[in-house]
Order: C-alpha cells, then structure tokens, then sequence
C-alpha cells in the first residue's frame, strides 16, 4: 500500500513535468523572440519602408501586405464558408451526396498548405493568369481555409440543441427564420472563432504565398489586388535564410516576427474571448 | 408556383414569407455548391496537372528510384523514396517526443491540475498553437540547430532531429487539446463507477479513463500526424534537406514539402519537372487524405462510444 | 364518445428506418379536452403527439403512412402548409426550451413573425397569454430580462405562454412537468385543466397519477400500439385490457 | 498609378544586389515601382520563361534548352553580364588543409573524396554543403567544377550563401562554396581555401582583384535577362544598372566586381 | 425494529455550496435487508446515499456536517481510508456503467487491483459473480466480447456483479432500473431480492410499485429531510404523516 501511493506520487510529478514542458518551451520561445525584437519595435519601425538592404528603415509594407491579404482572404473565404456550413446544416439532405461533402471538407483541412501552393500557382497564377498577385495569393489562402471554416462552422450550428430549433418551428416559423433568428444569433460566435483562427493560420502561412505572389522587395506599395505585395512570413524566411549579413538583418527578422506574433496572437486572442464571453452567455 | 408580385397585398403575407424561404434556401445552396465546386477543382487540378507524369512511363522508377536529380546536367533522375524515408523519419522523431509528453499533459489537464492551473494552461496552447510555422523554423535554424550541435556534437547543425523537435512541439498543442477533450468526455459516471469500486484514482486514470477515452487520444495523434506531415516551412529551414537515404537522425534529410516548396520555382510550367512536383504533391495529398481519414473514423468511433 | 372530433388518426403507421415505432393506430381526440397518452418508455408516445403537428418531418429517417385529420383535413396531404398547421397546432416539450431572449421577447416573437408588428397590440399579447399561463404576476416587473434566468418550472409555463400566443386550437404537450419539481407540477397541472377550456390538449406523461389528475380522456400505449383509449376514469377504474391493469397497478414500468 | 511595373527575380546570389538597386533606381526615377525576389537563377529564368517577369536575375548563363523552351512560349531572352562575382571555398577554422585543386574539389562533391586526411589533413570525414538546385551557383559550380558531374545525393543543400556560411562556420568538418562577399563578410570565422585550377597551377586566393582579373579560377559573370531588346523604362533601368556611378557603384559596394569598361559598352548596344 | 444496524446517520446534514441538501439526518439502516429510498425529484435520495460511500467527496462544492457510522464506525473521521471503505460499499447507477473493455475485465479489473492476481482464482470470481447476478449463463459463451454489446439490462446487472466482485457488504443501488424496460427491471428485482439474503442493499427509486415489490424497509424523503422511516407495510398501508400518504397516493410527484 505504502509503495502505490509513493509510485502514484512519482507518476503524478511526472505527468506535471509534461505541463510545464509545455510552459518552458513557451517561454522559451517568447523570451528569445522578445529579447531579440523588442528593441527594434518603434513608430518608424512601424511606418517606414526598409532601407540599406533591409538593415535599417522599417516594415511598413510587410505589414500592410500582410493585412491586406488577410482582409482579402477573408472577405472571399467568410461568405463561402459559413454559407455552405448553413446550407450544410441546416438545408442539404443527408444522403450520399452530403456525406461526400463533409468527408470531403474534413479531410482537407488536413492537406499540406504547400500543395494548396502548388494548386494555386497552377490555377490562379498561370491557368487563370492572375498572374502573380495579391489576388492569387488570396484565392490560393482561401481556398486553403475554406474547409477549416465550413468545418468549425458546421461544428457550431451543431452545437445550438434541436429543442430550439423545435420550438421555433413547432410556432410556425418557416425553416429560414427558424435559421436565421433562433441559429445563427447563438452560432455566430463560434462560427467566427472557428473562422479567426483559420484566418490567424492563413497569416502566417508562407509556403503558399512564396509561389503566389509575395515580393522579397517593392519599392512603392501595391497599387492594386493584381500587384505582388510583401508579406511579414516571407521576409522573415527570406532574410533569416538568403541575407548576406545576416547578423546585420537579424534584428530586423525579431522586429519582424515579433510584429507578426502580434498579428497572430491579437487575432487569437479575440477568437478566445469572443469564444468564452458566449459560451458563458449560452449554457444549453 | 404562379406568383403575380404586383398583386400582392397585406394579407399575401404568408405567401411572401413561403417565397422568401424559397429563395434563401436556393441562394444558400448556391454557395454550398460554390464551396464545393472550390473544393473539387482542386483535387481535378492537381490530378490533371500529377498524372501525366505518371504516364510518361517515369511512374514505376518515381516509387522505387533512390535519387531524387532532377536538375541532373546528365540524367534527370525522379526517385520519390528519399523524401518519403526523410518525411517518415521526420515524423517519427516528432511522434517519439511528442505522444509521451502531449498524452502526460492532457492527463494532467484533465483530471489532476487545479481547475485554475487548466485555465491557465490551455491559453498558453492555445498561443502555441497560433504560432506561424515560419517562427518555429527560424527558431530551430538560429538557435535550436545550435543547441543540439553543442549537444550531440552532430556533423550538420540542421539535421532530421531538429526537425523532429520543432515538429514535435508543433503537434503537442493539437495531441493535448483534442485528447483532453477526450478525456474530459469520458462520462463522470465511468470515473464513479471506478472509484466506487474502491480503486484509486490513479488507477481510475489507467484503467478506466485512458482506456475509454483511447480512441479520442489516437484521433488526436493521427491528427498531429498529419500536421508534421505537411509542415512545410518548419522542416524546410530546419532539416538540411540532403535527399539521401540514410537512417541517422543526426543526419540531413529533406521531406516531400520541403522538395515543393525548394524546386516548385524554378521549373517551367509543363516540363517533365513540373509534373513531377504535382507528383509528389498528389502522393502527399493522398498519405494526409489517408491519415485524416482514419483520424476521421476512429474518431467517429469514440463518439458513437458515449 | 359524443364530442366533436378534434384529431383523428386513420390507421396510422411510422417507421424509423426499418423501426416500426407506430402500428395502425386509429384514435379520435375529442375537442376542448385533456387527453392524456401514458405507457411504458420507449413505446412510441412522443412519436405520435410529434405527428400531430408534422415535428417528424425534421427526422430525415422517418417514414409516415396512413392519415391524420385535423379539423377534417388531411394533414399530410401535399397541399398542406406545414408553418400554417404548426401556428394551429402548439407544442410544449418535456424540458423547457425558451428561446435565449428576453421574456417578452419569447412571447412577442411568434406573433410578430405571424405578421402583428404593431407594438401596442403586441403588449396586450404578451400581457394576455402570461396571464393565461398563469406568469404574469410573477414576471410582469422584468419582462426585459431573460427568460433563462427564470426557474424550470416558470420557463416551462413561459413556452406554454409562448404557445398559447400563436393563438392554437390544439395543444400538445411531450412531458411537460419531467424536468420539474412538484411544486411547478402543480401549477402546470392547475393551468392545463384551465386551458382545456378553450384548447384541445393532448398531453404525454409518464406519471400515472398525473394522467389520473388532470385528463378527460386517456390512452394507453404499448409498443407502438394504442391498446386502450377511453374515459380516464374509466380506464383507471376498470380498464378492459389486462396490459392496462398490470402497468397502471404498477406491475411493471 | 500610372508607374511602370518592373519585376525582377531570380539569383539568391544577387538577390540583396537586384534589392539595392531598386531602393537607389527609385531615388532617381520614381516612374517605375520595382519589385524584386529570389529564389534561384533557375527561378528567375523559368518564370521569366513563363512570362511572369520582366528581368530574371542569373548567377549563371541561360541553357540552350531553356532558351529553346522560352522561344517556343514566344519569348526571347536578351542578356546582359552586370557584374563578376568569385566563388570562395570555405571551410571551418580548424580545417587545417589551405589550398585545393579542382581535381581535389570535383572528388569531394561527387563523392570520391570522402576524408580530410585524403587531402593532407587530419582524419575527419568531409562533411558537405551546396546550393539548391535552382541556385545558379549550384549550376556554375557542377559546370565549371564538377565537369557536369553529378553532386554526391548527401550534400546538404542549402537555400542561400549565408546559410551555407553559417552552416560551415559552426561545422568543424564541412566545406562549402559560396559568392566572395559573403566569405569575406565573415572572413574571421572561415577559412578561406586558395583554389588551383591544374595540378600545378599557381593556387590564388579570392579577393577582389583576383576576381577582376580573372586570376582566380572560379570566376563568373553575372547575369540578368530581359524578354527582346528592352525599351522604355526597363530600357533605363537596364542603363542605369550598366551605370559607373549607378548599379556598378551599388555592385561594388556590397563587394561585388564591377564591369571593365569595354564589355559595360559591349552591353548597352543592346539596349535600342 | 429489531434487526442488526448496518448504516446509522446522526444528525447529518450536507450542503452545495450554500444550498443545504440534507438536513439533520437520523436514520438506521438494518444489516441484511433492502431499504428503499423515496420521495419527490430533487428531495436529495442521491445525495444520501452518496454519503454512505463518500462518492460526494468528488464534488468539490460539498460539505458534511454529522456523522455516519457503518458497522460502528465514523466514516467522515480523519483516520478512515476512503479506498477502503468504497471496497466494503459496492454501488450501483441509474445509468449502467460498464467500463468499455470485455465482460471479464469488468469484473476482474478491480479485483485484481485489490491484489488477486491468480488467473484461476479470478476465473472463480468472475463465474461466481456473474451467476450471482444471474447473468453467468446469458454471457459465458463471450466473456470477451465487448460489455457495451449487452442490453441495457444486462449492463445493469454486469454492474451489480462488479459490484459484488470486490466483497462489499453493502451495495448502494441509485435508480439502478430508471433506464430499464420492464422486463428487465423484473430481473432486476429479482436479483435485489436474491441479493438481501447475504448483504445489506439500499436502493433509491422514483417508482413506488417498485420500492413496494422490492424492501422490507422504506424512508420517505422530502426536501433533504427524512419524513419517515419504517417497515415499507406500515408506510405504503398505513403512513403516519399525511405529507407521506399524499405522495404515496399519487397526489404530488
Ligand atoms: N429519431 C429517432 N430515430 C430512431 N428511432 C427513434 C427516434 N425517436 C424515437 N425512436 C424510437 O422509437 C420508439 C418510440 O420512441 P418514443 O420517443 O416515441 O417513445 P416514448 O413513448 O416517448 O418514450 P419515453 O417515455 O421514453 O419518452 C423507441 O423505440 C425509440 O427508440
Ligand atoms: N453537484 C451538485 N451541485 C449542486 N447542487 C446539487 C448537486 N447535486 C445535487 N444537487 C442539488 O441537491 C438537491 C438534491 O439532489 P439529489 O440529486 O440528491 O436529488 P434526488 O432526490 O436524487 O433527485 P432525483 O430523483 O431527481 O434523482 C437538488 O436540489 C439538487 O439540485
Ligand atoms: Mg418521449
Ligand atoms: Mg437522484
């Protein structure tokens, strides 16, 4: 009896220990990225355009490029996904067919972004000829999220009990209004989590955007969505990888990927708090 | 329906209500389809542009040849075996380091840390789960790489075990959050029953818990998996990306993303090459449709368990 | 039975898949009454009050035959328009399921998707069925608030007044004092003899003594069968089928 | 806006180069937005064979084939040398062999040589690093050095010259090739190998004059590549960058060779 | 009463939270009989029993107050092995709760915990129990099969022989046939019966008919507090307290 609780004791430390595996690695990570970046970070970081071979100036473009690809990706990759997720749930028929889409849209929100980059450049880039732009790179993230959303969607409109649902019809609701006053208001929330964080995914994503459409260097911001643009992820690999000077241009690498943790995490972090102010508001 | 829209009138309200639900019901099948359509093109696209390669007679030497050349001044030689050796390895390392410590964590998430340490803790995966990959790969290039030189004294900073690692804690955030979930839906009656029985709860954990929330836990790896699988970047600065054979970890290795990401650039749309790429794209789509599948299923099995 | 015929159902079956779950039933639920629908779990009470307003059509797997008249009309007759039968046909479900909102909200929905949008009129609604459903008094000061906060037993009178609001001729009611305690059981109670003035209502119950209580009429099931139907009391004083003795003196269920 | 596009790809080798370029063209013509990215020479050439850009950058010469390919798609590369370039054979500090021939250099990359100590050094396995296969130098080197051979399959091949700097710095065994600059950027953490051509050859070390005079044996041109004669814009850019005060000055600067004098004229006749 | 006291409460009272469920508690379990628990939803049946195995020291919110005493001695004291205790406790759930590993595990698992780790003797213990439970010739052919693949009432009474595997001298039964159909429950019962020879069995139910069929004693239970307690006789035929003979009567619950 006494060596059970002593060996329950040893084996509870060491389930313990994987926790804070977990929080040293973090803290790790975040101290080396902090203590390299945090002195780079100012206003004219911020708003200049780099210089010198990326040494010195700042990342405005990157982070404009970076922004405006995820509005575009987003403004595409939204409205498809939690529309078909609706029509998904709440109007297509189980049968063969439906089953075949949500096979389907569950195994790709594991495919590789790269081959989604490979597609991308083949179809939008070349057969589309879009050539290599903003706009491609887009397409070629939104199509890569699309099934990430439907599914988080999907999972969502799921999540509002059928008691609802029949109650709303059981008063002579039509199946529209049923949806769209007594699903979607509670689905929402969790809908556009699902939705942030694929979109958060999308913004760090470099493979993808390296075959359509990212710069390594623009002298004047794109004018348009058919112009290459600069992206945080690809500068970062650029220079941490090709730069001639590389301890030179490393601060430049902290400040940059300092600059996109805070995108990242900033888009996060209102996925989680949106997240648990309605799962605390809803408790079926 | 024969409908007249300027004779309706206040009373015709049911009728615009039935129209109205009509329409919607079309217009959101409209993006269904659109979704769909997406989706489909892309799997006709990369078979389109994959399958001639196959059928130029190179298919048989692409599964079995050893040398991956295709720049080859001489020869040009397309052998997918190094890369799938070197994304095997890869991943192999990353599981070995991964399922322990993602499989111990989410044990003590779920059922022995304080509910406040859990709250605390599941944010903080969260974060690692949001980090782009390219941070992970400029972490292991710059200071992991070094870190496992001075450590094992290794001939290449950048060598498969470092990739393992950074893919390693890539899959913990996906392994500990869904096997947590797992274990958290285990019913609280099964726990009772067990402890009921006069068993502690230690072994209340190992023998009724784990085993009831296994299938959950394998999805969860099988999912992780998947996602070493196709991390591109990662690997991409971390590995060294030598297409050799070889079995030593401390040794340079490229994966399959890894060779897309390097050579998609540089070939001509339409040559033997470019096809070649959309090859192993195709034979990369189809390891990750396979492994998700079955992560799809045997979580499909959990549920219908409860 | 001499009062006018409400629901009459006509050799009605229902399959889930390959599950039958009703086998030609035949029943006539007189107007303006309680009838109440007892019998062992799982026999198929909740499957026929849910064909009574067409709630199966959401089950994809569910197959219907035969006929149910309401009224005289066929109610799964093609040109039958399922939101309209659903406004005639009100349900109450066993647990409680106010819509998140506000109070008022739950009420006023129903009757403003039903075309009143006038705000004045809307108040005298919702001030008329929680009367009806005898919650006014005890809301009447936080209308705005919301409808989960109230307690079971208040929520599930909240869906009655929610029901009542769509102005029904026919109730139905799948358990509705289940998830309660007694004390809101017999407010329920209180309040379905009421309605069975102006309403027809159907009601389910597992509770024996419930059925005792408050219907006119009751109807035995068994295993997708009506074995039973007549006058309450005289099917609990004297049933004519020896399955009815045994599961109302309690020999099994 | 009403500026011309100019894009502009290719050679990692040139990529800081084609970067600086455009940051000072700018300074001086602001009708053009550039924008500039790497990849590889290959890189560069493919797509401007795709007709997605309009200079491709090359650490090397176009191939026939590619030529042949890019004509068939109706595009016809022009090309223009820019500047000269050496490629430094470094290794660690503690390689303690300084000069190499190129019989010795084609054994290690194709895999004949295997150990320092065949090489008069001490008993350590080589290990190996190179470019890409889209780099240009990884092409220039197989042509020039290897004789068209095949590189050894376990050769590391990394995505840029400083990675490959990194790599042989913090590598006591490893060797790898990469432009001079680079070398020379990080002089005190390599060593620096002095290359012979023949056996017998007098070996040379890689500095700038060296290079300029083509003394030292791994010495190449590089590259860019317009679709036709260019006009316009890209015509003035093209100049610019032939410029002795304009991109030749840049070139320098980040330590690359300028063009003598008779070959920058020799170039700007194919500019209409 | 002149039997043997096996469970003796004193003045126990229990909270969640600041929400009282139990209050002042006095109450003697006999060895050797079934006594059944009854009362409204909610009156607080589980939670007492609950208390006899300690299973409310999982819910973080609770607190006891009181004592209990089994075979004399307190359980809530300082120096009382919980492990131990739910050893000599058996229980049984409303739902059936078969771990999901083979027939055999189920029953062999804590047993071998408890250090019988001789395949033959666990051979033993399994048939033994199984037959106690009547189950032994309904699964003997596939005590590898999958528990989950039994009926509900097979389940239930898998669980009872678990229970019984680890020796207890008491076996605490929750609404062990809620979920059961009829035929099940009759089993059931009849297991119960057969069980009160060697061991002292609490069982809580809503069914009255069914505590009737089942105990020899019966403690009515009313918002947390025992109403009465006696020979389960006296309290269906002759209850002393009218609060008692309404609920008994059918008048409320
Ligand atoms: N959606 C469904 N799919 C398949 N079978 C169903 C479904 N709903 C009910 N059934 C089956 O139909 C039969 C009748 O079910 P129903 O819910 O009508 O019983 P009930 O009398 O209401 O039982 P309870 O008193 O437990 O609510 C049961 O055997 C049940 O398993
Ligand atoms: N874990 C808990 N936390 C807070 N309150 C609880 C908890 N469990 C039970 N209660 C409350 O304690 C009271 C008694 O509950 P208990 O489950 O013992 O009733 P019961 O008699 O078993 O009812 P039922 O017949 O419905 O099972 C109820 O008011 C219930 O809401
Ligand atoms: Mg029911
Ligand atoms: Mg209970």
């Amino acid at each position: 009896m006494k060596w059970k609780t002593i060996k329950e004791h040893i084996i509870y430390s060491l389930l313990r220990l994987s926790g804070l595996f977990i929080v040293c690695t973090l803290a790790i990570l975040l101290f080396y990225i902090l203590s390299g970046g945090i002195g780079k970070i100012s206003w004219e970081f911020l708003t200049n355009f780099p210089t010198n071979g990326m040494m010195s100036g700042g990342i405005f473009p990157m982070i404009l490029g970076t922004l405006s690809l995820m509005t575009l990706t987003m403004l595409i990759a939204l409205p498809l996904g939690i529309f078909s997720a609706i029509y998904l749930v709440e109007y297509a028929k189980p049968g063969r067919f439906t089953n075949a889409i949500r096979l389907a849209v569950h195994n790709l929100a594991g495919v590789p972004s790269i081959v989604y980059g490979l597609v991308g450049l083949g179809l939008f880039v070349v057969f589309l000829g879009l050539g290599l732009s903003l706009v491609s790179a887009a397409l070629t993230l939104a199509i890569m999220v699309l099934p990430i959303i439907i599914a988080s969607s999907q999972e969502a409109l799921r999540a509002v009990p059928q008691n609802i649902r029949e109650g709303a019809l059981a008063l002579g609701s039509t199946k529209w209004e049923t949806t769209c006053h007594h699903v979607l208001p509670y689905a929402l929330p969790g809908m556009l989590t699902g939705s942030i964080l694929a979109l958060s995914r999308a913004a760090g994503e470099t493979a993808p955007i390296i075959m359509t459409g990212a710069a390594f260097y623009m002298t004047h911001l794109p004018s348009s969505i058919f112009d290459e643009f600069m992206a945080l992820p690809y500068s970062i690999y650029t220079l941490a990888t090709q730069s001639s000077n590389a301890e030179a241009t490393r601060p430049t690498v902290f400040g940059a990927i300092l600059v996109l943790l805070l995108i990242v995490l900033c888009m996060n972090l209102v996925a989680i708090i949106v997240r648990n102010y309605y799962r605390r508001k809803y408790r079926w | 329906m024969k409908f007249d829209l300027f004779t309706l009138k206040k009373y015709d309200y049911k009728k615009i209500r039935n129209l109205k639900d009509n329409a919607i019901r079309k217009i959101l099948f409209g993006f269904g389809a659109t979704a769909v359509i997406f989706i489909i093109i892309i799997l006709v696209f990369l078979l389109i542009e994959g399958l001639p390669f196959f059928l130029e007679g190179d298919g048989i030497d692409f599964f079995t040849g050893d040398v991956w050349d295709p720049s080859s001044p001489n020869t040009p030689r397309y052998g997918i075996l190094p890369m799938v050796l070197g994304t095997f390895l890869v991943t192999l390392g990353a599981i070995v380091i991964a399922v322990p410590i993602g499989i111990g964590c989410s044990i003590y998430l779920a059922e022995i840390a304080h509910p406040k340490i859990r709250e605390t803790l599941k944010p903080i995966i969260e974060i690692l789960a949001g980090i782009p990959s390219v941070v992970y790969g400029f972490f292991a290039l710059i200071i992991l790489s070094t870190w496992i030189d001075d450590f094992f004294n290794s001939t290449t900073k950048l060598n498969a075990l470092t990739g393992s690692i950074m893919l390693a804690i890539m899959m913990l955030p996906i392994i500990i959050s869904l096997s947590e979930d797992a274990i958290r839906s285990v019913p609280q009656e099964m726990k009772e029953a067990s402890l009921a029985l006069g068993l502690s709860k230690w072994d209340t954990i190992r023998g009724v818990v784990v085993p009831a929330a296994l299938s959950g836990i394998t999805a969860a790896i099988i999912l992780g998996v998947a996602r070493a699988i196709g991390e591109t970047m990662t690997v991409l600065m971390a590995t060294g990306n030598a297409p050799v054979i070889s079995f030593d970890m401390l040794s340079s290795m490229r994966t399959m993303t890894a060779t897309i990401a390097i050579e998609m650039g540089e070939v001509p749309f339409g040559s033997t090459h470019y096809h070649s790429l959309f090859a192993v794209g195709i034979v990369l789509f189809a390891i990750t449709f396979i492994v998700n599948f079955i992560a799809d299923r045997v979580m499909k099995r959990f549920r219908e368990k409860y | 039975m001499s009062e006018d015929i409400e629901i009459e159902t006509r050799n009605l079956s229902l399959w889930y898949g390959d599950k039958q779950a009703l086998k030609n039933i035949d029943m006539k639920i007189p107007e303006e009454k309680v009838t109440a629908i007892i019998g062992p779990s799982g026999c198929g009470k909740s499957t026929l009050i849910r064909c009574f307003n067409r709630m199966n059509d959401i089950i994809e797997i569910c197959r219907v035959k035969g006929n149910i008249l309401i009224d005289g009309k066929d109610i799964y007759d093609k040109t039958m328009d399922v939101v309209e039968l659903r406004k005639n046909v009100g349900m109450v479900f066993q647990k409680p399921n106010p819509f998140p909102k506000s109070i008022y909200e739950n009420i006023a929905y129903a009757t403003r998707i039903h075309g009143i949008k006038n705000k004045k009129k809307l108040n005298e609604i919702v001030e008329k069925c929680l009367k009806q459903a005898f919650l006014w008094d005890e809301v009447k000061d936080r209308l705005d608030g919301s409808a989960r906060s109230l307690s079971g037993g208040q929520q599930q009178r909240l869906c009655i007044a929610r029901a009542l609001a769509i102005e029904p001729k026919i109730i139905l009611m799948d358990e509705p004092c289940s998830a309660l305690d007694p004390i809101a059981t017999a407010k329920i109670e209180e309040l379905i003899r009421y309605l069975s003035e102006k309403y027809t209502v159907v009601i389910v119950t597992h509770n024996m003594q419930q059925a005792a209580r408050v219907s006119d009429y009751t109807a035995y099931m068994y295993i997708g069968e009506v074995i039973e139907f007549g006058k309450t009391k005289q099917i609990f004083e004297n049933p004519s089928e020896e399955n009815t003795e045994n599961y109302i003196t309690g020999r099994f269920g | 806006s009403t500026r011309t596009k100019i894009k502009q790809k290719g050679s990692d080798t040139m990529l800081e180069l084609a970067q600086i370029w455009a940051e000072e063209y700018v300074k001086v013509n602001d009708n053009v937005t550039l924008s500039v990215s790497g990849g590889g020479s290959g890189t560069g050439i493919a797509q401007m064979i795709n007709g997605q850009i309009d200079i491709a950058d090359a650490s090397r010469p176009i191939k026939k084939h590619e030529i042949a390919i890019a004509q068939s798609q109706g595009i016809f590369p022009v090309e223009f040398r820019i500047c000269l370039d050496g490629i430094a054979i470094i290794t660690s500090k503690n390689i303690d062999v300084s000069e190499i021939s190129f019989d010795q250099l084609q054994g290690i990359y194709n895999g004949t040589i295997k150990n320092w100590n065949e090489l008069g050094g001490s008993n350590l396995k080589i290990t190996v690093y190179g470019r890409q296969s889209n780099s240009g130098t990884y092409v220039f080197f197989q042509e020039h050095v290897l004789n068209d051979d095949d590189y050894r399959t376990d050769m590391q091949p990394l995505n840029g010259n400083s990675q490959i700097v990194d790599a042989v710095a913090g590598d006591n065994d490893g060797i790898g090739y990469v432009g001079v600059a680079y070398a020379e950027n990080r002089a005190s953490e390599l060593n620096i190998l002095k290359v012979k051509e023949g056996e017998n050859a007098q070996p040379i070390l890689p500095t700038i004059e060296n290079v300029a005079t083509e003394d030292y044996p791994i010495s190449r041109y590089l590259y860019i590549y317009t679709n036709s004669n260019p006009i316009g814009e890209l015509a003035r850019y093209v100049r610019w960058i032939l410029d002795e005060d304009g991109g030749q000055k840049v070139a320098e600067n980040l330590g690359f060779i300028p063009l003598p004098q008779y070959i920058i004229e020799e170039e700007l006749e194919k500019i209409s």
